[in-house]
């Protein structure tokens, strides 16, 4: 009878310790900076336009194959006010698709895209899956406000 | 000549479906029980539920996408696959990896070690009946480990965190006090999860005798990881065969003696007592420096060839065969799944059995179904 | 490096060093021959396809082979080259392992059955009979085990059946003309805006 | 005498009311348990358990009850009609009678009778024919084997529970709960009959199918047992409020012959509220227990539940009966009863303990190095 003792001890003990669990809703775990929520475009503020160039690095690298781009020459880059030739004309990027792998973070060499490491990263629940289809505005909305600080990786 | 009487008394033999969707079958895997009133007579498992193809598809992308797929097959210890898989064309192509990487490969591989024996103790006691107690002791201590893969990687399931020839980039600063806290930590939650299950007169009455293996068999069935050691045969990949850096660490191999569900059981809570043991001396010895090869090419080819990669998974030995003919894309890739050769023998340890403990034996093989598949 | 353009290339033969497994094998087993490399891993012998039931049952009871422990099993469609069987072994007493190839013509792939040998082999050879087409003679239960059961016709790991190809029927990839660069997915026009202009990488 | 109080003495009128009390009683407890499990269980397992609905979670089984009621209660087509929608009933009602024989006061109960004790005994073995009702009509294999389960384990585990009883009314010399109470004014018979209160503990765990017991319903094997097709209101009626009940039937049955009831410490002079306090902190102490062995322990196989039953309590229950004789018979004082049962008992926790080969964890050899 001992083993069962001991085991109904340990449930007593473990009543006085204090419970683990986190009432989600209301109260939300803090997020490490290096969270992988779905990947967003950056906007460079002093230009005034996306840092992405269109030049189809991240499409080629996704493993699904969810990105899918088309370039155009830059208008500002004929005003002078921005070094860029090509940006960005048209960005798709299918949530229902993408699995967070980074890979297109990693290849890009313009740094234009990053993961989104706040909440409503991950709270992406739509009743329709073709809303999971996002276009460039909606990438770029979050960064334009400032939402979010993109963890660089060293 | 059956005589009246055994007519009468002849029971007819009901084919009872366990699973695919069933609470104690860890997945989609169906077996079909023949049991004459609570002995099973025979049992038929069918797997194929969750075949998503990954061998075919690791051939049609190049070497650095093809690690997600490792992390969907083993989804529970996706570090040890991931390294198999990395160790596979590091090996092929003569990569050389730095040694912080190596370090931090074998740390996380061996805490995702720590935190699949802790599903695994959690759903076996669930198997057997207690009414999540167990579970959730397993799931408070497993979450303190998780915490330190999401602020590594990044991410709590779907890691992609190593790349043939390191990781992708260096761990968080606070790693070293964070990984030494959880050592010490797991020790007590293991203890936890002791008091309440290893003693238990129930538990053992459940457990004991029950889907026995005998050494021989197992070495026939080709089981492997701590089904093999269960039944009394010392061999473990990291020591026998060491790929890594585990030849500079100092470990034990816990070993049954009968084979049944309780030596499983032991095995692997004494496995991830040895698994911090590692973590612990890893981690005092790891150096600074970089985490990739500086000569990393971006399209990584690989020259033909073809390697067979083991490593040892918490489930077993996961291997990749990996046949390159040139090129950046792999011309065939085979998993070899632990799972899959594990439950080769659940015939024979199930049928004999009660229909109670047919559930108690399918959860001590520990499977993953993803691996199973493929 | 090689230029990724050219074709797959065959690994070059190497032979082992002396005193490996492959001498032990050829020393318990004159009458066979052997074509034997040493592979990144272990060594690799190939031997001819009537070869096999003999050499296995010898590499299984042989006491100086030992080789208890089926590890892996597993098919490679070499195309024109035919398809190959892999079987590979291990023994915990003698610390040693081996990997046995044998090379099947695509016509009629069959070969004999590990499955009375090891138990072990025979879940593994109903998926390799099931990828790739390739009969087991002599196994028990020959029924596809990954695949649904009515799927016998179809082999997916074989190399004549296209990538592109099995996707389209999944409805997931949408043609040759989708798999260029910068299109937009049917029906996701209206959230793209205006087209831009076709334009290369 | 006033209207009022002629109005009352009618007895008719009279079992009415204290029939609807017994009745509100028992919904109310039946809601509190609910919840109490729920937030006990989140307790051992280290979490809070129902918080949202009001302030901790005081509205969770309200909210259960009406997603209950709004729930639809399927019928699979090929269920036998007539015995699938009666055994819920069946299964209730029994349980809902035993209620009625217990003195909840010195002066309070719907109707004392004298055999109260066999009352409750005989009417509470009724509810084995709802649940093995309930599994044969559903027409599922989990249902047949979890409704044949319920049924060897029910009725091979009331032959100990009718021991236990029997040993204790032989100390007390009546079957009326209330001579029994009285009887135990100065020590509570829990003191002479250790090994009974423990043969009364099993048997009603078990009778209540709960853990480590709880065989037919077991998730991972059966999935559900008996009430496996029952959905709705009906799987609440066979399963939610039956077990409540029972269990709260039996704790308030252990409280009263073994712990003493509403007499113990000084329930005849301090006055009815006192008693019905001691009651229920009593009753509630046992249900709390039960709820920490059903947190706690696996689950026992089949066949092991019932060699446990024929093998260990029932001789042990023979044994109790034995002694007690013995003592009564030679008119030995009273504290020779604790003496010999708590021997016994301890003599029955060393044959469990030594039957059991206790596999310590030397049985794995860890040897470092080659």
């Amino acid at each position: 009878m001992l083993g069962v003792l001991r085991g109904l001890a340990e449930t007593l003990r473990t009543m006085a310790r204090k419970p683990v669990t986190v009432q989600y809703p209301t109260v939300r775990r803090e997020m490490p900076e290096r969270e992988r929520g779905y990947p967003l475009l950056l906007w460079d503020s002093e230009v005034g336009e996306p840092f992405c160039t269109g030049c189809h690095a991240c499409e080629r690298a996704c493993p699904t194959e969810c990105i899918s781009v088309i370039m155009k020459d830059n208008p500002l880059a004929a005003e002078g006010t921005s070094k860029r030739r090509k940006i960005v004309d048209q960005f798709l990027l299918d949530y229902g698709r993408c699995i967070r792998c980074r890979i297109c973070v990693e290849t890009c060499n313009f740094s234009a895209i990053a993961m989104n490491n706040t909440w409503d990263g991950h709270e992406m629940s739509r009743y329709d899956r073709g809303d999971l289809v996002v276009n460039l505005d909606q990438l770029l909305a979050k960064s334009k406000e400032g939402g979010f600080t993109p963890w660089v990786s060293p | 000549m059956a005589t009246e009487l055994d007519r009468e008394l002849e029971t007819l033999d009901i084919n009872v479906n366990v699973g695919p969707q069933h609470p104690a079958t860890h997945g989609v895997f169906r077996m079909v029980l023949t049991v004459s009133g609570e002995k099973v007579v025979d049992a038929v498992p069918h797997i194929g539920y969750m075949h998503r193809g990954a061998e075919k598809l690791s051939e049609g992308v190049d070497y650095r996408q093809g690690l997600i797929f490792q992390d969907r097959t083993e989804y529970l210890a996706q570090f040890n696959a991931e390294m198999c898989y990395c160790q596979a064309i590091e090996r092929l192509g003569g990569i050389e990896v730095p040694e912080r990487a190596e370090y931090i490969r074998v740390i996380l591989a061996e805490l995702n070690r720590i935190t699949s024996h802790y599903m695994f103790a959690g759903a076996f006691a669930t198997d057997l009946g207690v009414y999540g107690t167990a579970f959730t002791y397993a799931f408070r201590e497993r979450e303190y480990i998780q915490a330190i893969f999401e602020a590594v990687t990044g991410d709590r399931m779907m890691y992609g965190y190593f790349r043939p020839g390191g990781v992708v980039w260096d761990v968080t600063d606070d790693f070293k006090d964070r990984v030494r806290w959880v050592c010490k930590q797991t020790r007590v939650g293991i203890d936890d999860i002791d008091r309440l299950l290893t003693k238990n007169e129930v538990f053992l009455t459940r457990s004991l005798d029950i889907g026995c293996i005998s050494k021989d068999d197992a070495i026939d069935y080709g089981l492997s990881g701590p089904m093999l050691r269960a039944s009394g045969l010392q061999f473990d990949l990291r020591r026998d065969e060491p790929y890594s850096i585990y030849d500079r660490f100092e470990f034990e191999i816990p070993t049954g003696t009968r084979g049944d569900v309780y030596d499983r059981y032991l095995v692997r809570m004494e496995e991830m007592r040895q698994s911090a043991r590692i973590v612990e001396q890893a981690i005092e010895q790891m150096p600074d420096g970089p985490i990739m090869p500086e000569k990393a090419p971006r399209r990584l080819r690989l020259p033909p060839g073809e390697i067979y990669m083991r490593t040892e998974n918490p489930r077993g030995e996961y291997g990749i065969y990996l046949v390159s003919k040139g090129g950046e894309k792999p011309y065939r890739l085979k998993i070899r799944s632990a799972c899959l050769s594990n439950l080769t023998a659940l015939k024979q340890m199930v049928v004999g059995h009660y229909v109670a403990d047919a559930v108690v034996i399918l959860g001590s093989v520990d499977i993953v179904l993803g691996e199973v598949d493929r | 490096m090689t230029s990724p353009h050219e074709g797959p290339q065959e690994a070059p033969i190497v032979p082992p060093e002396p005193g490996t497994i492959a001498d032990t094998f050829r020393e318990v087993l004159r009458d066979i021959e052997f074509t034997a490399t040493q592979g990144v891993g272990d060594v690799i012998l190939i031997i001819a396809r009537d070869d096999v039931p003999r050499v296995l049952r010898a590499a299984k009871d042989n006491p100086r082979l030992d080789l208890k422990y089926l590890r892996c099993l597993l098919g490679v469609d070499h195309m024109d080259g035919g398809l190959e069987v892999v079987y590979q072994l291990y023994s915990f007493t003698r610390r040693h392992g081996v990997t046995i190839k044998t090379r099947l013509p695509l016509d009629d792939s069959r070969v004999a059955s590990a499955a009375s040998i090891w138990k072990g082999a025979d879940w593994l050879e109903r998926e390799t009979a099931e990828m790739f087409g390739i009969t087991f003679e002599g196994h028990p239960n020959p029924v596809p085990l990954l695949l649904p059961e009515d799927m016998t016709d179809h082999h997916p790991l074989r190399k004549d059946n296209p990538f592109a190809q099995v996707e389209e029927w999944q409805g997931l990839r949408l043609g040759d003309e989708a798999s260029k660069v910068g299109h937009i997915p049917a029906g996701y026009e209206s959230i793209a805006g205006e087209g831009g202009e076709e334009d290369g990488g | 005498m006033s209207a009022l109080e002629t109005f009352f003495d009618n007895v008719w009128i009279d079992a009415l009311w204290r029939l609807l009390a017994v009745l509100g009683l028992m919904v109310l407890v039946v809601l509190a348990l609910t919840w109490i499990e729920r937030k006990f269980i989140g307790r051992i397992q280290m979490r809070l358990g129902p918080m949202r609905t009001g302030p901790f979670g005081i509205m969770q089984p309200i909210a259960d009850m009406v997603k209950i009621l709004l729930k639809e209660d399927l019928r699979p087509a090929t269920a036998d009609r007539l015995v699938f929608e009666l055994a819920p009933f069946l299964a209730f009602v029994p349980v809902f009678l035993t209620l009625l024989a217990l003195p909840f006061t010195a002066k309070w109960g719907v109707r004392v009778l004298d055999l109260g004790l066999l009352y409750f005994i005989a009417v509470s073995g009724l509810t084995v024919l709802g649940y093995v009702f309930a599994g044969w009509a559903s027409d599922n294999k989990y249902g047949l084997i979890g409704a044949l389960r319920t049924a060897a384990q029910l009725i091979s585990y009331e032959v100990p529970l009718v021991l236990a009883v029997l040993a204790l009314a032989m100390l007390a010399g009546s079957l009326n709960l209330l001579d029994i109470v009285e009887k135990q004014g100065r020590v509570p018979f829990i003191v002479w009959q250790p090994l009974g209160f423990f043969l009364f503990m099993a048997a009603a765990v078990s009778d209540l199918t709960r853990r480590p017991f709880d065989v037919a319903a077991a998730e991972s094997e059966v999935a559900g047992g008996p009430w496996i097709e029952f959905s709705g209101i009906r799987w609440s009626i066979l399963y939610a409020l039956t077990e409540y009940t029972n269990m709260f039937a039996l704790c308030v049955l252990g409280s009263l012959i073994f712990l003493g009831g509403w007499d113990w410490p000084l329930g005849l002079k301090w006055g009815w509220w006192w008693q019905l306090v001691l009651i229920f902190a009593k009753t509630m102490t046992l249900i709390l227990v039960i709820m920490w062995v059903n947190g706690t322990f696996p689950r026992v196989r089949v066949d092991q539940l019932m060699s446990l039953c024929w093998k260990l309590l029932l001789p042990l229950a023979f044994a109790q009966i034995f002694l007690n004789g013995l003592i009564i018979v030679y008119g030995w004082p009273d504290w020779t009863f604790l003496l010999t049962s708590g021997l016994a008992l301890a003599v029955a926790g060393y044959v469990v303990y030594s039957v059991i080969p206790v596999g310590a964890p030397s049985r794995i050899v860890v040897r470092s190095g080659a």
